[in-house]
């Protein structure tokens, strides 16, 4: 609750417009990273279609406004189930199969919502984009609430996450990932699990992305389904350590302020470039050196215990673990 | 006639395409992993190629062997030192550890060469055939031979060579194929480096056929996986085959639907088969791994 | 629960260090500034997929900053550029303005290159009131939502650019002028903004539409368009090219194909002087284009410019890119509001710019409500046996010059 | 007295139990035809064998009836309800749990997390609160203590022995209250106490009422054990009948001695 209590009183300390942004844009992805968590972290099936989701959410949102007069930060919600359906869709014809083709699948989704957004000229503006109305407001106004709203998503997410680690149905998603065929034929209708952690994850996405055009005030093909977006989820939740509760937060929360600042430090006319690269080397590091993240890691020095558990058993008292120890050498 | 002109730009692209997928299905097929870097590595080799060519004037063709020999060992090293390890713990994290390698070379493309469109731009093969109303573009029945040629070694190396059948047998089934002792680490390692080496390979082509930007693989590997998936995970022929299809339907489509809509024509097929057949139009029964 | 136990420390100390930090980097950053200095804050694409004009551009503003404060300043002020790298991402620009608004405490803003990056960020800029005068993103979406504080620094906005071609299209003998024109396009705002007017002009005027498509950003491959408009009989090709890359793409595909139209106008493309010859060589004989300025062009301070130039950027070809020019006439402007209005006083600024016009090296013209530009046009450019001439308006044209027609074959 | 047999099993009552027919079913894969008009019944509360040479078709036969294959032809019937192209989780549903040939648990989770996973449950509710619920520890924990686990709940499947992993796979199938259970080569790799034991858990359950199938390939544990003994060779079933009677049978014989 620590952490909460300090971010809810942040702005009060005359936080500046940059800060706030750099806060907002932090707890937006955490809250994208906590949703892919949830299918590529306890699930394990490697989503590459939640940037197509934020896209998405951001069109969807974008012309709920521009068409019906929706506010953005009203509709969002509504959004994300709307993408969340299309992502039972999505996740009908891909995860029917088990293995490699869901990868496939999400990555050509995010392409064709993409490609979409850019042909269906009459709809979305085509490349030049959907230009939103201004939410008309004191910029530093303007920017608490974004700062808030966003929080109480990333907060939600959590809230979320925890809720999907004690319950049956992660149970049920971790076992799949541990052996989907000896899930299924434990009674776990694998499918639908699947299906259904997808949706939770689209959601946030979606709502994420339906935000970030609220406050851009600006929609197109290129920045709605910017790829280092993705790259951004996958890498602030592996670093962070995949299938937990906090480990995307953390990746987040340590991984964005330390981007946002390298082009500041970095000369200029490289940064962007070196910027990306420097994602994927970490990505290739993480994934081959610490495969568990930093949470998990550092979990097993501090306490010497395996990764986490379902924290219903986490009960169990200190004698099998001093036990667990001497088995595993 | 409209629709001959299209055929014929279709076959000839498709053959650069099948080289293109080709190594993409053979990594599939030995590993299970679909290496979203691969059209990255593409790129890659284009831009070496045009840096060979434009720095030290050696002929993009030329600079294939080079190329191949330089990113066979930069494969398996990959695969040695990275993916092999994370092969056996959790396929996911290869396959992330791709998705990593891809933004790397993209991003250091972005850095050396900046992020503007080039082309190698070799001075001869600007000349077109002209049969009756047909146009046939020199450049593109010089890239298309050059496919087929290599394509044509990769065939009669995977076939007609002890390595070849290790790599085959592995493929069908890694246990077996070490029951009857195949090095399976081994042949798993070379046939990386033999996947990147072809793309490697069709680098220099696809950079003479088309310009291309450091984020130009991401098109490329959506079109790349709409090709493997038709043809098969893991079916060289049917990615031959698969690359043909979707070179013409695109050429094709073209001629018919608006130009920015065509590109959909790959999707479109990625979806039916995933729908329709998930094994592939060309892929034999998957049988389901309980 | 021990997860949450555990991750409350790693979680906390995070926020903490990064409150502290970039709390730290907030007062910090904020540049020192003895308050004679103006302050100029400036967010340009350096990489990513616009570096190149990104580049460009930011040059002119660094030729305009040397150059006015080698002159002294403004009223005596010396000017003080702060500029970041957007990455070519919008939402970076977006955070990246918001830094230099609160954090850097900027007096006045520049805009960076691209229709794409001033549309998200002239929005930050109108949120705080701020001036936001640029000279590259001029669609008409850049206008759209009426921002007062807005001011594009170009002869007129992008849809006039084609104005001279349609005027002399006007002026030929009806027996030599193009009966079937085509249209292909750019997917890029910027791009059908110049074909959409260019087509309704000639619909007008009789001129068949033989072929009208969009092409996506990422197209390469142009010789099946080339097949369409040869087998539609297209001899006049207006083509909604967005850089050199495209056009001499498409010139390429056109010629492999046999399409060969009496008159070729590309909408960018043949005004990048040496890249285009290299690209094309014979191929690039009587190309055109518009332009809103030429390096060789006469308008008060444009030598000035062009030498300052070149000797702060030389480069062996001793070009200087328009959007250096657009970018530095842009400063331009800025600087005649300040100096007029003796201030920085945002308001006074944009109310004086709305009311005067403004000689720059793009011209002399003002602005309406939306920051459009009022009262200046643009020239249209051919290749000329390997020479880049003004062939139209021909009041204008490079010693009499006339546009070649038709267009030897590519 | 029965359910102090093995607590935290409920004895299944005369009436709810179904026996499984296996009805003509054919199934090939590629060129290969793994099952032929396979045809064969498995009595309600008994201990039925499925025994055969290598490669007879026995696991396939297992994977049809447990919903992993879909049969090419004919049907498999529970009670009189023709389950065949049911997935697997939905079989079990109906109260059939199966082992596997090759041991699996889930490594990285803990016995007791791997002994909730089957465990029967339905509504939101149950889905989304806490992953146990009510008695499920208290029945986990009698079962693991049945089997001897009961000091591992809390440690990783994983650093279980392989016997040990075996029972854990026996014991978590039992939480899914199955009125039919599929083991597939229960003795296999097992020292001969851990096969006794094995045969005395087995036993006791089906004096609960609970029926087996099961594929074996040790003679000696099947004779013991079973009621009903079914041969298959070459993907058919050649001979069904007591053990005695099988045993006598002269087709068995040649089908052994053949290969």
């Amino acid at each position: 609750m620590v952490p909460l209590v300090i971010l809810v009183a942040l702005p009060f300390n005359g936080l500046n417009g940059f800060l706030l942004d750099l806060l907002y844009f932090t707890f937006t992805y955490a809250a994208m990273s906590v949703g892919w968590n949830i299918i590529g972290g306890y699930t394990g099936y490697i989503s590459l279609a939640n940037l197509g989701f934020f896209g998405l959410g951001s069109y969807v949102a974008g012309l709920m406004l521009t068409h019906l007069g929706w506010p953005i930060l009203l509709t969002s919600p509504l959004v994300g189930l709307l993408c969340a359906l299309v992502a039972a869709a999505v996740g009908w014809v891909a995860l029917r199969t088990r293995g490699p083709s869901f990868v496939i699948v999400t990555l050509a989704f995010t392409f064709i919502v993409q490609f979409l957004a850019l042909n269906l000229k009459d709809i979305t503006g085509g490349s030049a984009g959907l230009y939103l109305p201004l939410l008309s407001l004191d910029p530093l106004l303007r920017g608490d609430l974004f700062y808030y709203y966003m929080l109480g998503v990333l907060v939600l997410s959590i809230a979320v996450a925890i809720g999907i680690r004690r319950s049956r149905f992660g149970l049920g998603l971790i076992a799949i990932r541990e052996d989907e065929g000896k899930a299924e034929g434990s009674g776990i209708n694998t499918s639908l699990f699947k299906i259904v952690a997808f949706m939770i994850s689209a959601w946030f996405a979606a709502v994420a992305g339906a935000v970030h055009a609220q406050y851009l005030n600006y929609i197109d093909p290129d920045l709605a389904f910017e790829l280092i977006i993705m790259l951004n989820m996958i890498v602030m939740t592996l670093l962070g350590s995949r299938g937990t509760v906090w480990g995307p937060v953390l990746g987040a929360f340590l991984l964005f302020p330390l981007q946002s600042y390298l082009v500041y430090w970095l000369p200029s006319t490289i940064a962007g470039e070196v910027h990306l690269a420097l994602l994927g080397v970490v990505l290739v590091l993480v994934a081959r050196f610490m495969p568990n993240g930093l949470l998990v890691t550092a979990q097993e020095l501090i306490s010497r215990r395996p990764p986490p558990r379902l924290e219903t058993v986490a009960v169990a008292s200190g004698e099998p673990a001093q036990g667990r120890v001497r088995r595993n050498g | 006639m409209l629709l001959i002109q299209g055929l014929v730009l279709g076959i000839l692209v498709g053959g650069m395409y099948a080289l293109m997928a080709s190594g993409l299905t053979l990594i599939f097929g030995v590993m299970r992993l679909i290496n979203i870097a691969h059209a990255a590595v593409i790129i890659f080799a284009s831009y070496l190629s045009w840096q060979l060519f434009i720095g030290l004037g050696v002929d993009p063709l030329l600079s294939i062997v080079i190329l191949v020999v330089v990113f066979f060992i930069a494969g398996a090293l990959l695969q040695k030192f990275v993916l092999s390890a994370l092969i056996d713990k959790d396929l996911s994290l290869a396959l992330l550890a791709t998705l990593g390698v891809a933004n790397v070379l993209e991003g250091s493309e972005g850095a050396f060469w900046t992020s503007s469109f080039h082309s190698i731009n070799t001075g001869y093969a600007a000349r077109t055939y002209q049969f009756g109303e047909i146009f046939v573009p020199e450049i593109r029945i010089i890239t298309f031979a050059a496919s087929v040629i290599l394509l044509a070694g990769l065939y009669v190396l995977l076939t007609h060579s002890n390595l070849g059948r290790a790599i085959r047998a592995t493929t069908q089934n890694r246990g077996v194929a070490q029951l009857v002792g195949v090095n399976v680490n081994r042949i798993t390692m070379i046939a990386f480096g033999i996947g990147i080496a072809v793309a490697a390979a069709a680098g220099p082509l696809m950079g003479m056929y088309y310009p291309f930007y450091p984020n130009s693989h991401w098109g490329w590997i959506g079109k790349l996986m709409a090709i493997v998936v038709l043809g098969g995970l893991g079916s060289f022929r049917g990615t031959l085959l698969a690359a043909l299809i979707l070179g013409i339907a695109e050429q094709v489509a073209i001629l018919y639907i608006p130009a920015n809509w065509a590109a959909m024509v790959f999707f479109v097929f990625l979806f039916a088969v995933l729908i329709v057949r998930p094994q592939g139009f060309f892929g034999h029964v998957a049988r389901e791994s309980l | 629960m021990r997860n949450f136990r555990f991750a409350k420390v790693p979680i906390a100390l995070t926020v903490l260090a990064l409150t502290v930090a970039s709390c730290g980097l907030g007062s910090s950053s904020g540049t020192p500034t003895n308050n004679k200095d103006i302050i100029v804050g400036i967010s340009e694409p350096l990489t990513g997929d616009k570096s190149d004009i990104g580049t460009n551009s930011d040059n002119g503003y660094k030729v305009w900053e040397s150059v006015v404060n080698s002159n002294g300043g403004i009223n005596g002020r010396k000017v003080k550029i702060i500029q970041y790298d957007n990455n070519s991402l919008a939402d970076t620009a977006v955070s990246q303005y918001q830094k230099l608004v609160t954090v850097d405490n900027a007096d006045v803003l520049l805009g960076p290159v691209s229709s794409a990056l001033v549309i998200p960020t002239e929005a930050v800029a109108a949120q705080y009131n701020k001036i936001f005068v640029e000279g590259t993103g001029g669609s008409p979406q850049v206008f759209a939502r009426n921002f007062n504080n807005v001011f594009f620094v170009q002869p007129a906005t992008v849809e006039h650019q084609a104005d001279p071609l349609v005027s002399w299209i006007k002026s030929l003998p009806a027996d030599q002028r193009p009966t079937v024109a085509g249209y292909p396009t750019n997917d890029d705002p910027f791009a059908q903004a110049v074909i959409d007017t260019v087509r309704a002009a000639f619909e007008g005027m009789g001129i068949k539409t033989g072929y009208k498509q969009t092409y996506p950003p990422t197209q390469t491959d142009f010789t099946a368009i080339g097949t369409q408009m040869k087998a539609a009989k297209v001899d006049i090709l207006v083509q909604g090219s967005v850089a050199d890359q495209d056009a001499a793409g498409a010139v390429k595909g056109y010629s492999q194909v046999g399409f060969q139209p009496k008159v070729a106008y590309f909408a960018s493309g043949p005004d990048s002087a040496s890249t285009w010859l290299q690209l094309l060589d014979k191929k690039a004989e009587a190309t055109m284009t518009s332009l809103d300025w030429l390096q060789e062009s006469t308008v008060p301070g444009n030598k000035e410019f062009v030498d300052a130039y070149l000797k702060l950027f030389p480069n062996k070809d001793n070009v200087v890119p328009a959007e250096a020019a657009e970018a530095y006439a842009a400063g331009e402007v800025l600087a005649a509001a300040i100096k007029a209005t003796g201030g920085v006083d945002n308001a006074k600024l944009i109310t004086w710019l709305h009311a005067n016009k403004v000689q720059s090296v793009e011209g002399n013209f003002g602005w309406d409500a939306a920051g459009r530009p009022q009262g200046g046009t643009f020239d249209m450019i051919q290749w000329q046996s390997g020479k880049l001439v003004i062939a139209w308006p021909a009041d204008v044209a490079t010693n009499g010059t006339k546009p070649v027609i038709p267009k030897p074959s590519w | 007295m029965a359910n102090q047999l093995v607590e935290g099993v409920t004895p299944i009552d005369e009436a709810t139990s179904r026996s499984l027919h296996v009805r003509g079913v054919d199934k090939s894969f590629g060129g290969v035809r793994a099952l032929q008009g396979c045809t064969f019944d498995v009595t309600a509360r008994k201990i039925t064998a499925l025994i055969g040479p290598n490669g007879s078709g026995k696991t396939t036969a297992f994977n049809c009836i447990s919903g992993f294959y879909v049969p090419d032809k004919g049907s498999v019937m529970l009670g009189d309800r023709n389950i065949s192209g049911w997935t697997p989780s939905r079989i079990v549903h109906q109260r059939v749990a199966r082992t596997f040939q090759i041991t699996r648990v889930f490594k990285r989770m803990s016995v007791l997390e791997n002994m909730v996973v089957p465990v029967r449950r339905t509504g939101l509710k149950a889905m989304f609160w806490d992953g146990i619920q009510g008695n499920e520890r208290d029945r986990a924990e009698k079962l693991l203590e049945f089997v001897g686990l009961l000091r591992f709940i809390d440690d990783h499947a994983g650093t279980l022995s392989f016997g040990q992993q075996k029972l854990l796979e026996l014991a978590a199938a039992l939480m899914a209250e199955p009125q039919i259970m599929l083991l597939d080569e229960p003795s296999g790799g097992l020292n001969p106490i851990m096969i006794d034991r094995l045969a005395g858990y087995i036993r006791e359950l089906n004096a609960l009422g609970v029926t087996f199938l099961i594929v074996e390939h040790n003679m000696g544990f099947v004779m013991r054990l079973a009621d009903d003994v079914v041969v298959l060779h070459h993907g058919s079933v050649i001979s069904q009948g007591r053990p005695a009677e099988v045993r006598a049978d002269p087709a068995v014989l040649e089908a052994y001695l053949g290969n």
